[in-house]
């Protein structure tokens, strides 16, 4: 074992004494082996803590009052816009709190899709979406009467770009995830949002997948509009955040209304306040935005360059481990390369359906996604009725590929293959 | 769950029993579990006295739902219609003669929703949430 | 001290034991006497460990994992839906998760508004509305053409019920407060219900100051939709619930669409997931959604009967109170009955900002909140440009109403009245 | 905080400096407190060198804000315009001559953006965020 691996590995393994839900057994006295990062992200103690001390010392609404908790609920809720701002190289003027990706990018066709799209106009998609990327601009098209177009994508998992200024002519807004949730594919976005811009289109990045794994700089990107969730990235559950730029959101109208999005309010009439909290009604969720500004620390502080590199080598591995399957049935999906995918992976094992091989990993304490991943479409055009996915992040090591591994060869048997 | 793959489990999800499609079905339905999007299609034909003279299911699944559906056929032909209607989730839970988990329920229940939706005309509810 | 009375205090003292921030001391060493409960309310220990106990024990995305933690995480996630809903007199497929009230009655605003508000019709709100339950009501009139009518307030703070049936010709959706949350009157809803069924109308309730404090029953009050928020009624912030009928739901278009929502997804069409998940886009806020469960299992362990009792208690006390310092140039507003109001109280102090005074009373650890209480249109109405407002909830006592008036007296000192 | 509201405070609050209208103002600014919904109002009229040569505020406030516009409105007189835009937070803080805490700082700087506002034609930024 070379230095760094060992070095590595001490890095690691003081990551997972982090995560408390990580030393329990299942009811089974398994170890839980979680790889279903993707769908959501486990939390490190930093995290639960600062939850618990919000509620235990400082607990207010913020903005409004006067007083000492208040004051100091204000504080923190705005200091963790500008963690989490900071966090992807944006200012936190320029940051929006919502519940999670989803909203985002509702957000963004209910606001600036209502107010650009007219009647005609083309939103260009990929086939990779994710149904939070997908659905609300089906129902802005149908509303409308743009229409969309998608990127297409070969059968690797890999978007089809030989067409691209074709697919931009008259698009108004391209909309494209960062990372594929089912089969872990990088998208060139710079390629993609410098032909789209010069096309005349604003563009939308999902960064559920993106922001978790990668290092990301909206600004040397430039994304017009970038949406994620903290839940994905070591925050809490019903939190989120969307990035977009100034000029942008100065010039969109609200999206929802209430407290706090105010300026003026008579009972006929109603001025609004100044981005960020013109797209922020009603009470916020105080305590999981603290929350987040704290998982962006945690991250940073890991270095989201060794982040990156860190699942890079586990996929690496894990790509070498299941392809000692192959010869039994199993099928890996996607690019199958470490340095085209982010930390998942889906795949199929001979005929056992996803969801009965994710019951059997269950079992073992292994933990996997089964299904279509909100990826219907992606998955029809594929052909794949489901698929099971093992997704990665920084608290898994190659124990846990080989635990996978394991129970495969379980499921192998169980299924007389 | 382990212990629920059983061989007549497997060789009903590998086999399955009255798979196909029917020439012209009196009644037909179909369904999609939204949490996996497992879908399956039932077809009947029915006879003078309202009884089940053939059956058919089609669509694509895991071992729990096309194991239990395939099970189902074979339990629903011969009955009426209102009898198919009135089946329970125990009926299923007897034919695959062994625990499920309450994540899986879904799986298994898929086919006889499916199947009282074809006995009644109109979409039945969940006969796990009944 | 009859025994009653000595039953309850010790009732409240164990209250009080289950709320850690309430036994900390401000920076100036003071006892924290909260009393801004309507902007938000403290949490009792059991939340907050339900929080931790999530986060470390079973934490995963709900309804599509088969994995055990999966499992227990969307079992926990549903009972608690269901805890929600029967605490108001609901079942569970009526009741819909949101982040709060403002969002609550944006998701009617956007969903049943736009399927049924046309060019004409008319919305009927009151005079005591919060911006929540105004501003989304005057952009949804924007929208479509519809205008809207108010019910109006008196010099009391009651509403003028008597031209109620003139006022609600033509009117398709009356939208209206529970409790206000300036000046505590507890509107007769009962009464406005049947009149407005009568008319023809629907009914949305907003009971961000309802629920928290009043025993409610959707059922026996015949409202369509009722709106709340968990963070008012010891739930973490971030999570909220819509109740609606379940006829009104199923006919509702979607409002915000992705994950969770859909049934079948194709790039070009969708189809919809039940009532209520229908509603429901993205990956909600489990953890607090939990939370939420235990704070109504909590409130409805005290008995909402005993809490409404122990807050109309506390309010005839600080009536009583505040009224000795009436000759020093104390203006108490609103109803000034305790069983016409719930827990809340507006007042000014001879020429003392609003502001001011709560800067002051901070200093004494009082809490309370100054400005317009987002009722703007209100306060112009009545001719106040702020006022202080103090709120009670149930672990507030008698010793709080006293630090109170002691820190009051300190003002009339420091501004010399 | 409570040692803010000394003697000259208290009374620039009850007896506000420069407090009312011009009759034709040559700069005119007002804006609204959002957290509070204090409003202020300044308008200027302006000599031929361009300097203030008499100012007015209006409106509604906190001793906090009314007492620091009113101090300001004195520090602004015979100003030039340049200099008023040019005014930073520290001007409000010295004449109030003790701490503010963050929570209110808002209401301490609600009249000079008004003033700069007035002074440069369009709206300015909060002088604590500059
Ligand atoms: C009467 C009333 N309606 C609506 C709201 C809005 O609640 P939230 O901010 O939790 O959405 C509040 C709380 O401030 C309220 O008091
Ligand atoms: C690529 C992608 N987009 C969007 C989403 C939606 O995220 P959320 O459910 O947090 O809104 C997800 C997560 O499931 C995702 O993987």
């Amino acid at each position: 074992m070379s230095v760094s691996a060992a070095l590595d590995a001490s890095k690691t393994a003081s990551i997972i004494a982090d995560f408390p839900i990580l030393a329990r057994k299942t009811s089974r006295g398994k170890r839980l082996v979680y790889l279903d990062s993707a769908a959501t992200s486990q939390k490190p103690n930093p995290v639960i803590d600062t939850l618990v001390q919000y509620y235990r010392e400082y607990n207010a609404n913020v903005h409004r009052g006067v007083y000492e908790i208040a004051s100091r609920a204000t504080d923190a809720f705005e200091l963790s816009r500008a963690k989490v701002a900071d966090f992807i190289g944006a200012r936190s003027d320029e940051l929006i709190w919502t519940r999670n990706t989803t909203e985002a990018i509702n957000l963004v066709s209910a606001s600036w899709g209502a107010a650009n799209i007219r009647s005609g106009d083309a939103i260009l998609l990929s086939e990779l979406e994710h149904h939070s990327n997908l659905v609300p601009w089906q129902l802005l098209a149908e509303r409308t009467g743009a229409h969309l177009r998608f990127i297409p994508v070969d059968e690797r998992g890999l978007l089809v770009l030989d067409d691209l200024d074709r697919l931009l002519d008259g698009v108004k807004l391209v909309a494209i995830t960062h990372v594929s949730n089912t089969l872990g594919t990088i998208v060139p976005l710079d390629r993609i949002i410098a032909r789209a811009h010069a096309a005349g289109a604003v563009v939308l990045v999902d960064g559920a997948q993106g922001a978790p794994h990668l290092a990301v700089d909206v600004k040397a990107l430039d994304a017009d509009f970038y949406a994620m969730s903290g839940h994905k990235m070591l925050a809490p559950t019903g939190i989120g955040a969307l990035y977009g730029k100034r000029e942008l959101l100065d010039a969109m109208p609200p999206f929802l209304a209430g407290g706090d999005m105010i300026r003026r309010v008579e009972y006929r009439h109603t001025t609004f306040n100044d981005v960020p909290w013109k797209f922020e009604a009603g009470t916020g969720n105080i305590a999981d935005a603290i929350g987040y500004g704290v998982a962006c620390d945690y991250l940073a502080n890991l270095d989201m360059t060794w982040v990156r590199e860190h699942e890079r080598r586990l996929s690496d591995y894990a790509f070498q481990r299941l392809a000692e399957l192959e010869p039994r049935g199993l099928a890996i999906y996607g690019p199958r390369n470490a340095s085209l995918v982010s930390g998942a992976i889906s795949f199929n094992f001979a005929d056992i359906h996803a969801h009965d091989l994710a019951s059997i990993l269950d079992t073992e304490g292994v933990c996997v996604r089964a299904g279509h991943h909100c990826t219907m479409p992606l998955m029809d055009k594929m052909g794949w009725a489901a698929t099971a996915r093992a997704s990665f992040y920084v608290y898994n090591d190659e124990r846990d590929v080989d635990a996978l591994i394991d129970a495969l060869e379980k499921a192998a048997v169980i299924f007389k293959l | 769950m382990d212990d629920f793959y059983r061989d007549y489990i497997l060789d009903h999800y590998r086999n399955p029993r009255n798979f196909g499609h029917l020439e012209h079905p009196d009644a037909v339905a179909e369904d999609t579990n939204p949490l996996c999007g497992d879908h399956i299609k039932i077809e009947l034909r029915v006879d003078d006295q309202g009884k089940i003279a053939d059956i058919r299911f089609s669509g694509k699944g895991c071992a729990i739902s096309q194991a239990s559906t395939s099970m189902l056929t074979e339990t629903a032909k011969g009955m009426t219609l209102e009898a198919a209607a009135r089946l329970t989730k125990d009926a299923v839970l007897e034919n695959v003669g062994i625990g499920i988990s309450p994540t899986r329920m879904k799986c298994a229940m898929l086919g006889l929703r499916v199947l009282k939706s074809a006995a009644i005309g109109t979409i039945a509810a969940w006969p796990d949430e009944e």
